[in-house]
C-alpha cells in the first residue's frame, strides 16, 4: 500500500471523526478528556506510523523520487494526483507532525467552545500542509496551497484573540491574492510547455524541462516568488504576519509559525530554484537583499513590540530572512542551511508560541508591561521560555545556529557584505530575545499578579522533546542535512534517485 | 408539409405541453402543492428527454432550433436550477398563497429553454421576452408588495428599452443579411460597411443587458432585492444561463468580428471591477449576491473571449460552478430565514450563525468560498479554468483584472464568513423550528455537487461547445 | 581510554547541570551543592588524569577525539571534535581546578539563597561550556562554548533579577560580548570560506602555508581580535565587566575573573600562528593591551567599591595578557592567565567572604580594620594582593608578569620593511601599570583591613568557604615557580611545556630589567603604605579628586560615551518608533518631531502596511463612487444603458 | 408600390427610435415611459417591415406581429403594475421619487 | 418619394415628439394614436398592408384603449403641476436629450452612406404572411402564445395581489 495518499487524507478524515465526536459529548471541560481529543491523538499516532512506514519502508522506485503516487484526476487537462516525496518533503512533514503533537498536548485542550470544529479545522490545515509538501502536480500543489488557508482562516477568525477578525481577513487576503499570481505563473509555465511540445500537463518533472526564454522564465519565476514571499514572509509583504500570529489561538499560531511559513520556503526551493535555476540566479541579488532586509527589519521591529506574540511574530520574519538568504545563495550549502533553519525555527518559535499561549491562558494578557517576574511563580514554564528564546537568538549548539551559520557561510561565499549585515541581525536578535526574557521571566515580579499554576510535568516532558530535537539539530544536524536534502531533478534518462535517504 | 419544416427539441415540447397540463389542472382544481409537484415532474421528464427532438432539421439548414451537446448541457443546467428553485420555494408561505407561481416559473423556464435551443433570432427574442415577462410576474411574489412592484416596474422599463435596442439591432441585421439566422451580420452588397457592426453592437447591448454586464447592470441588484429569495436565485441563475448559452452560439459559430475584441475587453474590465467594487459596500446579502453575479459574468466573459481547446471546459465548469454555488447560497439563505425572525437578507443578521446554526454556517461559508474560487469547492477549478484560458491567450490585462477582482471578491465573501464567525452578543436563538426537509436535502445535494465537482471536475471538461469552436484536434496530446 | 575520558570532562558538569536544573525545588541546598561540586570535581579529576597521561607521552602528543561529524556539506565540514594538547591542558586544569574550588566555596556561600538550584545549574553549565571552549579542536565547535559561557554569564550576572539594575547589567554584558561574537563569527566565516574548514590544524596550516592572501589573514585576525576583545572586556568593550559585578561573588570569581574573560586570550594563544602572520593586528593588539592595562589600573585606583576595584584590576591584568599576545609571547600570556586565575579568584572569593561577613557592605571606605575581626581572610587577601601586585619572588604574579615584561622589552614590530616599532615604550607602560597595580591593590588592602574598624563583622567563614581559599592561597603564592626569568635560575618548565621546540630564553637581557620588574611593585607597596597604610594616614583619598578624578572614579567614561553615542539614540529611535502619532501630537513637542515621529511610525507599522491602508481607503472611496450611480432611479439606469449604446456605436463610428 | 426605400425606412426608424429613447430618458412619469417604450418598439418593428420589403420576405412581417404581441404584453403588464403601485400608496407615478430599492 | 410618404414620415416623427413632450397624459395618448396611424400609412407604403392593418387595429385600437383606460382609472387627466413644472427646466431634459441625440447621430452615421436603389418588389400580402406564420414560423406563433400567457398570468397575479394585499 502506498503511504502517500494516506498521509494526506488521514488528518482530514480524522478531523471529520473528531468533529462528529465533539458533537457526541458537547459538555466539554478542560479537565475531562473528551472523545474528540482522543480521536485527534489517535489520528496523529496513526499518521506517525504511516510516516514511519514512508520513511523507513523500502520504496518501489516507480517515480523519480523515493515515494511516488500517481492517479489520473482530470485527464483532459493533464492533471493528475501526483504525490512524490523526497527528503525535503519528508523532513518537513516530520516537523509538521511534531508541531501537531505539540499543539495537541499543550494547546488544543484549552479550547472549549466548539472543540470538535476546532480540531477538525486544525487537522484540515494539516492535510493542506502535508499535501503541499507532497504534491508534484502543479495544479494539485496549488489546490493544497489554497486549501490550507481556509481552515486556518477559520481557526483565527473564530478562536482567535480580541482583534481576530481583521487579522484573519488580512491573512487570507494577502496569501490568497498572492496565490492567484502564482496560479498565473503555473498556467503560464504549463501553456508555454504546451505550446512548445504539444503536451498539456501539470507534471512537475515534465515541466522542469521546459525550455524557456530568459525573460519568460524570469516572469514566471517572479510569479512564484511573490506567492512564496508572502507566505515566507519577505519584508515588504510581511504585513499580514504579525497580526495573524498575534491574534491566532495558540495552536494556530504554532501551526502558522511552525509549518505554514515553511511552505513558503519549501516552495521557493522546489519551484523557484529547481524549476527556474537561471532566473533564480539572476534574481538572487535582489532576493538576498530582501532577505537581509527581512533579517534586520524583523529584528528591529521585534525589539519595539510590547506584545509577546507580536514580538515572536516579528522574530519569525527575521528568521525567515535567513531562509530566503540561504535559498538564494545558489549553493547547496545555503539551501541546506535554509532547510535546517526552517526546521529549527519551526521548533523554537512553536515552543515560544506555546509558552506565550500558556502565559496568556494564565494571566489573560500578552502585554509585556503587565507581566513580569514569572520565574518565581512558574519556573518550568520560564525555563522553557528561556530555552526557546536562546534558540531564537541563535545560541550555538541549538538548531537555529546551525542553520544560520550555514546560511551565513554560503552567503559569505557569494558576497561578504550581506553576510555581515545578516550577522548584525544576530546582535539585534540577542537584544529582542533578552528583552523579552528580562521582561517576562527574569524580572522583578509585578505586584498584583495572582498566583498561577505552573505547567504540569507531563507538559514539560513535551517541551523537553522539542528541546531535545533542537539540541540534536544544533549539535548533530548531519543526519538531518543528508536526510532533508532536496533531491535533484531527475534527468530524463535517470530512473532511480541518487540522494542518500534512509 | 408543415411538419417537415418543424424541428422541435423535446424539452421544449415537454415543458410547453406541461404548462398546458398545469393550466388544465389549475382550472380543474386549484392546489398549490399539486402544481408544484406537477411542475417538477414535468421538468424531470424534460431533463430526461434532453437530446431527443420532434421533427427533422430542414434541408436548407435554416432551422429555428438547434440541438447539440452545448444546448443539452445548458438546458439541463437551466432545468435543474428551476427544480432547485421550486424546492426552495415549496413551502415559502409568501409564495404558497398563489398557485400561479409554479406556472410562471415554468413559463420562465420555457423562455429560457427557447433561448437555449434557438438558432434563429426569432425564438431567441420570443424566449427572451417570455422569460422577462415571467420574471416581472415572479418578482412581485415577495412578502413586501411595494418593493416587489417597484422592482417589476424597473425591470419592465429597462428590459423594454433593452428589448427595443435588441430588436432594432436584429432588424438592422435582418435588413443587411435578409435572414434571421442567429449569427453576427456580415456586410452584404448594397449597404454601408458600418451597418453590420452597428447591428451587432445593438444586439450585444441587448444581450449585455440581460447578462447584466456593466454598464447595463443596474437593474439586477434592484430587481433581486425586491424579489423573494427563490426568485432572486432564478434571476441570478436561470436568466444568466439562458442568455449566455445563445451568446456563445452567436459568436461561436463564426470568427469574431474584429471590433468586438475591444468592446468585449472594455465591458469585461468594467464588469469585473464594477461588480466587485460595488459588492464591497453592500450590507444587503441579496444585493451583494447580485453584484457578485455581475462580477462572475465578467469572469465568464473572459473565457468567452478566448476560443481554443480549453475554452469549452472552462465555460462549462464555470457555469456549473456558478449555478451550484449561487443556488447553494440562496438555498441556505432560505433555510436560514424564519417566518417571524430574520430573513437573512441583511448580512448583519448572519452574525454568530456558526454558533447557533453550525450546519447552515458551514454550508454557507462553503458555498461562498466556492464562489470566491477557493478549494475544495468547484468554484476553485472554475476560476482555474478561466485563468488557464486567459493565460493561453495572453490576455494579460484581463488577467490582471481577474486577479484584482478576485481579491476584492475574496474580501466581501470572506467578510460574510467572518461575520458568521463573530460570537453573537445575544444568546443564540433557538434553532429554526420550521426546518423544511426538502430544503435541507437540497442544500445537502448542492453541497455534494460543489464538493464532488471540486474534487473530480474531470467529467465536466468534455468539449460541449458548438462544434465549430472546439478545434478539431483530438486529445492525443494529453498525458495520461 | 583517553577517548572516553575526554568527553567525560564535558559531560560531568553538563549532567550535573541537568540534574540540578531538573530537580529544582526537590533537592535541598546541600544536595545541590554536592551534585554540582561532584560534577566539576569529577571533571577536574579526569583532567588531572588526562594531563598526567599527556605529560607522560612525547611533547608533541595530543589527544584527539572526534565525537561525530557536525556538518558535512560540500565546501565545508565541521566536527564535534576535541583536542587535548598542552595548551588546552593548561587551560583545562585551570578551569576545572579553579572551578572546583569556586564551586566548593559557592556551596557555602550560596547556601541560603532560594535560587541555589538555578545558580548551580548555570555554574556547572558554565564549566561545561568553558571546557568545550577550551578543548574544541574546531573553531566552530569552540564557538558553542564561546556563546555558552556568554549565556551563563548573562544568567548569572542577572541572577538576582529582582533588581532591574542587575538584569540591565546582565543584558549589557551579553550585548557587548555578542557584538564581539558576531565579529568573531565573521572572522570564522572568512576563514571557513578561505579554507573550507574550521579545524584549527587545517586553518593554521593553510595560513602558515600562505594559502590565504595577506588581506584575508589580517582581516580574519582583526575580526577574531574584536571578538576576543569583547569577551575579555578590553578597550573599547571594557564597560560591561565592572557592571557584571552585580552577580554573586563566586560568579565574579569564576567567570569574570578566572576563566571566561580569559577566553579571548586563550583563543588568540591558540591561534598565535595566524596572528603571527598579521603583524599590524599584533601591533594594534599590543597597543590596545597596554592602554587597557593602564586605564584599568587608573580606574581601579579611584574606585571605592571593592568588587569594582577587582573588576577593573581584572581588565588591567587582561590588558597585560593582550600586551603579551600582541608582542608574540603568548606563552607568557598563558602563564599570566594561569596565575591570574589563581590570585584573582582568591581575591574575589576573599572579597566575597569579607563582604558577606561585613553585612554586604562593598564600599571600602565603610569597611576598615577588618584585620582583627577576620585574620584568616586578611591573610588570604594579602596573599592575593601581593600576587596581583607581583611582589618579587614570593608570589606567582611576579614570575608571570616578569615574563611578560621581558617579552615586551625584546619585541620589535616590523610593520613595514623599513619602519618598525620598538617594544620599549610598551614596556614602560607595562611597568607603570605594575606600579599602579601595587598601588591600588594595597590601597585597598590598607583601607579595608587596617585602620579604624568600620563595620562590625558577623558570623564566621564556613569551612566550605575557607578550604578553597587556602588552596588558592597556596596556588597564587607558589604557582609561579615553574617558570623563572633567565636572570634567576633558568627554569622554563612552563614554556617548555607549551612549546618545547623553542625555549623562550633571553639570555642577553639586562639584569636591571628583572630588577625593575621586582622593584616597581615594592615601590607601589611603599607608596600605598605611605598614603593609606600608616595609622595616621596621610590622606584618605587621592588628592585633587574634585576635578579630574571624579569622572574617572565613576568609572563611567566609556559608558557615558556609549550611552550618548549608541544606546540613547537607539533607545530614542525605538522610543520614537513605538510611539503612537496621536500621543506624540498631544505632547506637542513641535512640528519637526511630529513629522519625524510620523515617519518613524510608518517605519514601525511597515511602510507597506501604510500603503495597504491607503489602498483600502482608495478602494472604499472608489467603491463609494458607484454607490452614487446606483441611486434607484430608473431613468438614471436607462441613461446608463443609452450611454453604453452610444459608446459602443461610437466605437464603430470612430473606427 | 413601395414609396420608401429601405434606407429611408431606416432613417425614419432611427429618428423614431431616438425620440422614443429620449422619451424614456427624459420623462419621469411611468405612463409616459411606457408610451415612449411603445414608440421605440414601433421603430424596431418598422425596421423589420422595411427589411422584409427589401428582401421581399414575409419574415419581416412575422416579426412585426411578434413585436406587436410583445408590445401588447409589456403594456398590459406595465399598466397593471402602474395601477397596482398607484393603489399601494404611490399616487404620483414618478419613477424617480420614493425609491425603496437602491444601492 | 411621394409627398404622401414624406408627410406620413413627418407626422410620425412630430407626433412622437409631441408624445414625449406633452404634460397631460391623455394628450400624449392621442398624439401616440396619431403617430401610430401615420406609421400605419408608412407601412402601407412599404407594401406591408397586413402589418398596417394590425398596427391600426391592435395598436391604435386595443393597446391605446388600455392606456386611456388606465389614465382615466387613475384620474391622471390633470397634470401634476408641481412635478411637471420641473419638466420645463432644461436641466431635466438637456442631458438625456443630448444622449438621445448622440445615439441618433451615431446611428444615422452608420446608415448614412445610403446606397443602392430601392428594390421595387411586389407588396407582401397577407397571404404571404399567413404562409410564413403558419408554415415555417408556426412554432413561433405557439411560443408567442406562451408569451401572451405569461403576460396574462403576470398581470393577473399583479392585479390579484393588489386586491388580496389590502
Amino acid at each position: 500500500m502506498n503511504p502517500l495518499p494516506a498521509l494526506v487524507l488521514l488528518p482530514i478524515m480524522g478531523g471529520g471523526v473528531a468533529w462528529v465526536a465533539g458533537h457526541v459529548r458537547p459538555r466539554v471541560t478542560t479537565t475531562s478528556r473528551d472523545a474528540s481529543w482522543w480521536v485527534v491523538l489517535v489520528t496523529l499516532i496513526v499518521e506517525t506510523f504511516v510516516l514511519v512506514m514512508a520513511t523507513f519502508g523500502h520504496p518501489v522506485h516507480t517515480g523519480p523520487w523515493p515515494g511516488h503516487f500517481s492517479m489520473p484526476w482530470i485527464p483532459a487537462m493533464g492533471i493528475a494526483v501526483r504525490l512524490d516525496m523526497d527528503g525535503l518533503s519528508l523532513s518537513l512533514i516530520w516537523l509538521s507532525l511534531i508541531m501537531c503533537f505539540l499543539c495537541v498536548f499543550l494547546a488544543t485542550r484549552q479550547v472549549t467552545v466548539h472543540a470538535g470544529a476546532f480540531r477538525f479545522l486544525f487537522l484540515a490545515t494539516l492535510t493542506g500542509i502535508i499535501g503541499t509538501f507532497l504534491a508534484t502536480d502543479l495544479f494539485l500543489f496549488f489546490f493544497f496551497w489554497e486549501l490550507m488557508l481556509v481552515p486556518m482562516f477559520g481557526l483565527i477568525a473564530a478562536w482567535g484573540h480580541e482583534d481576530r477578525q481583521r487579522a484573519a481577513m488580512k491573512f487570507f487576503m494577502f496569501t490568497q491574492g498572492s496565490g492567484l499570481i502564482m496560479l498565473l505563473s503555473i498556467l503560464g509555465l504549463v501553456i508555454t510547455h504546451y505550446r512548445q511540445t504539444g503536451v498539456l500537463t501539470f507534471d512537475y518533472f515534465t515541466l522542469a524541462h521546459t525550455p524557456l526564454s530568459p525573460a519568460v522564465s524570469m516572469l514566471l519565476m517572479l510569479g512564484f516568488f511573490i506567492a512564496f514571499a508572502v507566505k515566507l514572509p519577505v519584508v515588504p509583504v510581511h504585513v499580514w504576519l504579525p497580526d495573524a500570529h498575534t491574534q491566532a489561538p495558540t495552536a494556530a499560531s504554532v501551526l502558522l509559525a511552525g509549518i505554514l511559513l515553511k511552505t513558503g520556503g519549501y516552495g521557493m526551493i522546489r519551484f523557484n530554484i529547481m524549476l527556474f535555476p537561471d532566473a533564480a540566479s539572476r534574481f538572487a541579488p535582489i532576493a538576498m537583499g530582501l532577505g537581509v532586509a527581512g533579517i534586520v527589519y524583523g529584528a528591529w521591529l521585534a525589539y519595539a513590540q510590547d506584545d509577546v506574540k507580536r514580538l515572536i511574530a516579528y522574530s519569525s520574519i527575521s528568521h525567515m530572512g535567513f531562509v530566503l538568504l540561504g535559498i538564494f545563495t545558489g549553493s547547496r550549502m545555503g539551501m541546506q542551511g535554509a532547510i535546517i533553519q526552517m526546521l529549527a525555527h519551526g521548533l523554537s518559535t512553536a515552543g515560544l508560541f506555546v509558552v506565550a499561549g500558556a502565559i496568556q491562558d494564565r494571566l489573560h494578557t500578552r502585554d509585556m508591561r503587565c507581566i513580569g517576574g514569572l520565574w518565581a511563580a512558574m519556573p518550568r514554564l520560564s525555563g522553557a521560555g528561556l530555552f526557546f528564546a536562546m534558540a531564537a537568538l541563535g545560541m550555538p549548539g541549538l538548531g537555529n545556529f546551525t542553520g544560520e551559520f550555514l546560511v551565513l557561510l554560503a552567503t559569505w561565499h557569494v558576497s561578504p557584505l550581506p553576510a555581515i549585515l545578516a550577522a548584525v541581525g544576530l546582535v539585534l536578535a540577542a537584544i529582542y530575545a533578552l528583552r523579552m526574557v528580562n521582561r517576562i521571566f527574569l524580572a522583578a515580579p509585578r505586584t498584583g499578579l495572582q498566583p498561577v499554576p505552573d505547567v504540569a510535568s507531563r507538559q514539560m516532558a513535551v517541551f523537553a522533546c522539542v528541546m531535545v530535537f533542537l539540541v540534536l539539530l544544533g549539535v548533530y544536524p548531519q543526519p538531518f542535512v543528508t536526510f532533508s536534502a532536496p533531491l535533484p531533478l531527475p534527468v530524463a534518462a535517470m530512473t532511480g534517485p541518487e540522494g542518500a535517504t534512509p | 408539409m408543415i411538419v417537415h419544416d418543424v424541428f422541435l427539441p423535446a424539452p421544449l415540447l415537454v415543458v410547453s405541453s406541461g404548462i398546458m397540463v398545469m393550466l388544465g389542472a389549475t382550472a380543474w382544481r386549484r392546489s398549490v402543492g399539486r402544481s408544484f409537484l406537477c411542475a417538477m415532474g414535468i421538468l424531470l421528464l424534460a431533463i430526461m428527454v434532453v437530446g431527443h427532438h420532434a421533427g427533422t432539421v430542414p434541408d436548407h439548414g435554416d432551422s429555428l432550433f438547434v440541438q447539440d451537446r452545448w444546448t443539452a448541457y445548458t438546458a439541463i443546467l437551466t432545468m435543474f436550477s428551476t427544480i432547485c428553485i421550486m424546492l426552495m420555494s415549496w413551502r415559502d408561505d409568501g409564495i404558497m398563497r398563489a398557485d400561479e407561481y409554479a406556472l410562471l416559473l415554468m413559463l420562465g423556464t420555457l423562455g429560457a429553454l427557447a433561448m437555449v435551443f434557438s438558432a434563429n433570432y426569432m425564438p431567441f427574442f420570443v424566449g427572451l421576452e417570455i422569460l422577462g415577462v415571467s420574471i416581472m410576474g415572479l418578482v412581485t411574489f415577495g412578502h413586501r408588495a411595494v418593493p416587489g412592484h417597484e422592482a417589476a416596474m424597473k425591470y419592465l422599463i429597462l428590459s423594454g428599452v433593452s428589448s427595443a435596442i435588441l430588436l432594432f439591432g436584429i432588424g438592422l441585421a435582418y435588413g443587411v443579411t435578409g435572414s434571421l439566422r442567429f449569427m453576427p451580420p456580415i456586410a452584404a452588397g448594397g449597404v454601408s460597411a458600418a451597418l453590420p457592426p452597428a447591428a451587432t453592437i445593438m444586439i450585444l447591448v441587448g444581450m449585455f443587458f440581460k447578462l447584466s454586464a456593466v454598464p447595463f447592470h443596474m437593474w439586477l441588484p434592484d430587481v433581486m432585492e425586491g424579489a423573494p429569495v427563490p426568485v432572486a436565485a432564478f434571476v441570478a441563475v436561470v436568466s444568466k444561463i439562458a442568455i449566455f448559452s445563445p451568446l456563445v452560439r452567436y459568436f461561436g459559430t463564426e470568427n469574431q468580428p474584429p471590433f468586438l475584441n475591444d468592446i468585449l475587453c472594455g465591458v469585461i474590465i468594467l464588469t469585473i471591477m464594477g461588480g466587485n467594487l460595488m459588492a464591497l459596500r453592500q450590507a444587503d446579502f441579496i444585493r451583494l449576491m447580485a453584484y457578485s453575479s455581475i462580477a462572475h459574468m465578467g469572469y465568464l466573459l473572459i473565457a468567452f473571449m478566448c476560443p481554443g481547446r480549453l475554452q469549452s471546459g472552462a465555460i462549462t465548469v464555470y457555469l456549473a460552478a456558478y449555478t451550484a454555488s449561487t443556488l447553494g447560497v440562496f438555498a441556505v439563505m432560505d433555510a436560514f430565514a424564519t417566518p417571524g425572525g430574520p430573513d437573512g437578507r441583511v448580512i448583519a443578521q448572519w452574525k454568530g450563525v456558526f454558533s447557533s446554526h453550525p450546519f447552515v454556517g458551514a454550508v454557507m461559508s462553503f458555498m461562498l468560498l466556492s464562489l470566491a474560487g477557493i478549494p475544495p469547492g468547484i468554484g476553485f477549478f472554475a476560476k482555474f479554468g478561466i485563468a488557464a484560458v486567459g493565460v493561453a491567450h495572453q490576455r494579460d490585462l484581463l488577467l490582471c483584472f481577474l486577479i484584482i477582482g478576485s481579491i476584492i471578491g475574496l474580501y466581501y465573501y470572506l467578510n460574510i464568513v467572518r461575520t458568521m464567525m463573530v460570537t453573537p452578543s445575544l444568546p443564540s436563538r433557538p434553532l429554526n423550528r420550521h426546518v423544511r426537509p426538502e430544503l435541507m436535502a437540497l442544500v445537502i445535494v448542492l453541497g455534494m455537487i460543489v464538493v464532488i465537482g471540486g474534487l473530480f471536475p474531470a467529467r465536466a471538461i468534455h468539449p460541449l461547445l458548438p462544434a465549430a469552436t472546439v478545434p478539431s484536434e483530438t486529445r492525443d496530446g494529453i498525458t495520461h | 581510554m583517553g577517548e572516553i575520558l575526554l568527553p567525560l570532562i564535558i559531560l560531568c558538569p553538563l549532567v550535573a547541570s541537568l540534574v540540578v536544573s531538573v530537580s529544582a525545588g526537590r533537592m535541598g541546598a546541600c544536595a545541590i551543592g554536592t551534585v554540582a561540586c561532584a560534577g566539576v570535581g569529577l571533571s577536574a579529576v579526569i583532567s588531572v588524569i588526562l594531563s598526567v597521561m599527556l605529560l607522560s607521552g612525547p611533547a608533541t602528543d595530543a589527544l584527539r577525539v572526534v565525537l561525530w561529524p557536525w556538518m558535512r556539506i560540500e565546501g565545508f565540514s565541521a566536527d564535534i571534535a576535541f583536542t587535548l594538547d598542552r595548551v588546552s591542558m593548561v587551560m583545562i586544569l585551570v578551569v576545572t581546578i579553579v572551578g572546583l574550588l569556586i564551586h566548593v566555596y559557592a556551596a557555602g556561600y550560596m547556601r541560603d539563597d532560594p535560587g541555589i538550584a538555578r545558580f548551580f545549574g548555570c555554574m556547572t553549565l558554565f564549566v561545561a561550556a568553558m571546557v568545550v571552549l577550551v578543548l574544541a579542536s574546531d573553531l566552530l565547535c569552540m564557538f558553542i562554548g564561546w556563546e555558552g559561557v556568554g549565556l551563563c554569564s548573562y544568567l548569572l550576572i542577572g541572577f538576582w533579577y529582582d533588581d532591574p539594575a542587575n538584569t540591565a547589567a546582565a543584558r549589557k554584558a551579553f550585548y557587548m560580548t555578542r557584538m564581539g561574537d558576531v565579529a568573531l563569527l565573521c572572522g570564522l566565516l572568512l576563514l571557513a570560506t578561505a579554507t573550507g574548514s574550521l579545524r584549527m590544524g587545517t586553518v593554521l596550516a593553510a595560513v602558515t602555508d600562505g594559502q590565504l592572501p595577506p588581506f584575508s589573514v589580517n582581516a580574519a585576525a582583526a575580526l577574531i581580535l574584536v571578538g576576543a576583545l569583547a569577551k575579555s572586556a578590553q578597550i573599547p568593550f571594557q564597560t560591561w565587566l565592572p557592571d557584571a559585578m552585580a552577580g554573586p561573588t563566586p560568579t565574579s570569581a569564576l567567570i569574570h575573573a578566572a576563566t571566561m574573560v580569559t577566553a579571548g586570550v586563550y583563543l588568540i594563544a591558540r591561534l598565535h600562528d595566524l596572528f603571527a602572520m598579521a603583524a599590524p593586528v599584533m601591533a594594534f593588539m599590543a597597543v590596545l593591551g597596554a592602554l587597557t592595562l593602564l586605564m584599568g589600573a587608573c580606574k581601579a585606583l579611584v574606585q571605592s567599591d571593592l568588587k569594582r576595584i577587582l573588576a577593573w584590576s581584572t581588565i588591567s591584568q587582561l590588558g597585560y595578557m593582550f600586551l603579551a599576545l600582541g608582542c608574540g609571547v603568548w606563552q607568557a600570556a598563558l602563564f599570566h592567565l594561569m596565575t591570574h586565575a589563581f590570585f584573582k579568584a582568591l581575591l574575589f572569593l576573599t572579597a566575597g567572604a569579607v563582604i558577606m561577613r561585613a553585612g554586604h557592605e562593598q564600599d571600602i571606605f565603610r569597611l576598615g580594620g577588618l584585620r582583627h575581626a577576620m585574620p584568616g581572610l586578611t591573610m588570604a587577601f594579602v596573599a592575593g594582593a601581593s600576587a596581583l601586585a607581583g611582589l618579587p619572588l614570593v608570589t606567582a604574579g611576579f614570575y608571570s608578569k616578569e615574563m611578560i615584561l621581558s617579552g615586551v622589552w625584546h619585541v620589535h614590530f616590523g610593520l613595514t620593511r623599513e619602519w618598525g616599532l620598538s617594544g620599549h615604550p610598551l614596556w614602560g607602560i607595562a611597568l607603570l601599570g605594575a606600579f599602579l597595580t601595587a598601588l591600588y591593590i594595597f590601597r585597598c588592602v590598607f583601607i579595608v583591613f587596617c585602620g579604624k574598624a568600620g563595620t562590625r563583622a558577623v558570623g564566621r567563614t564556613s569551612r566550605l568557604m575557607s578550604i578553597p581559599l587556602g588552596c588558592l592561597c597556596v596556588l597564587s603564592l607558589s604557582g609561579g615557580v615553574i617558570e623563572m626569568p633567565d636572570t634567576l635560575p633558568r627554569l622554563h618548565l612552563f614554556s617548555a611545556l607549551l612549546d618545547p621546540g623553542v625555549p623562550l630564553s633571553h639570555a642577553d637581557e639586562p639584569i636591571w630589567l628583572v630588577l625593575a620588574g621586582a622593584i616597581v611593585p615594592l615601590a607601589g607597596l611603599g607608596v600605598a603604605w605611605v598614603l593609606w597604610g600608616r595609622r595616621v594616614s596621610v590622606m584618605r583619598e587621592i588628592p585633587g579628586q574634585a576635578a579630574i578624578i571624579r569622572p574617572a572614579r565613576d568609572g563611567r567614561g566609556m559608558d557615558v560615551v556609549y550611552d550618548r553615542v549608541f544606546v540613547q539614540p537607539l533607545c530614542l529611535l525605538v522610543w520614537l518608533t513605538r510611539l503612537d502619532i496621536a500621543d506624540h501630537a498631544i505632547t506637542g513637542t513641535g512640528r519637526l518631531t511630529r513629522a519625524a515621529s510620523a515617519g518613524m511610525f510608518r517605519a514601525r507599522a511597515g511602510v507597506v502596511d501604510m500603503l495597504a491602508i491607503r489602498a483600502t481607503g482608495m478602494a472604499r472611496w472608489a467603491d463609494h463612487l458607484p454607490g452614487q450611480f446606483q441611486n434607484g432611479r430608473v431613468r438614471w439606469y436607462a441613461a446608463w444603458i443609452a450611454t453604453g449604446l452610444c459608446a459602443g456605436l461610437a466605437m464603430v463610428v470612430l473606427s | 408600390m413601395p414609396a420608401f426605400s429601405f434606407n429611408d425606412t431606416l432613417l425614419l426608424a432611427t429618428v423614431l427610435f431616438s425620440v422614443g429613447l429620449a422619451g424614456v430618458l427624459v420623462r419621469r412619469d411611468l405612463v409616459f415611459m411606457l408610451m415612449s417604450l411603445d414608440i421605440m418598439l414601433n421603430a424596431a418593428a418598422l425596421v423589420f417591415v422595411g427589411a422584409g420589403a427589401r428582401w421581399h420576405d414575409a419574415t419581416g412581417q412575422v416579426m412585426f406581429v411578434l413585436i406587436l404581441a410583445l408590445a401588447a404584453v409589456e403594456t398590459a403588464v406595465g399598466l397593471a403594475i402602474i395601477v397596482c403601485l398607484h393603489a399601494r400608496g404611490r399616487p404620483t407615478l414618478d419613477a424617480d421619487t420614493g425609491n425603496l430599492l437602491r444601492g | 418619394m411621394h409627398a404622401l410618404a414624406l408627410l406620413a414620415a413627418c407626422v410620425t416623427v412630430v407626433g412622437a415628439i409631441m408624445v414625449i413632450t406633452r404634460r397631460v397624459a391623455v394628450h400624449a395618448v392621442l398624439y401616440l394614436v396619431v403617430t401610430l396611424l401615420a406609421l400605419a400609412t408608412v407601412l402601407v407604403m412599404l407594401g406591408a398592408s397586413f402589418a398596417a392593418m394590425l398596427e391600426v387595429i391592435i395598436y391604435a385600437g386595443a393597446i391605446m384603449v388600455l392606456f386611456v383606460f388606465v389614465i382615466m382609472m387613475l384620474n391622471l387627466g390633470q397634470p401634476d403641476s408641481a412635478r411637471e413644472k420641473e419638466w420645463l427646466h432644461p436641466r431635466a431634459w438637456l442631458g438625456p436629450g443630448v444622449l438621445a441625440t448622440i445615439a441618433c447621430a451615431e446611428l444615422l452615421y452608420c446608415l448614412n452612406p445610403l446606397s443602392g436603389p430601392a428594390p421595387a418588389p411586389a407588396p407582401i400580402t397577407a397571404h404571404d404572411v399567413g404562409l410564413g406564420l403558419f408554415g415555417r414560423y408556426v412554432l413561433m406563433v405557439e411560443l408567442v402564445s406562451y408569451l401572451l400567457l405569461a403576460g396574462l398570468i403576470s398581470a393577473f397575479h399583479i392585479g390579484r395581489n393588489r386586491v388580496g394585499g389590502r
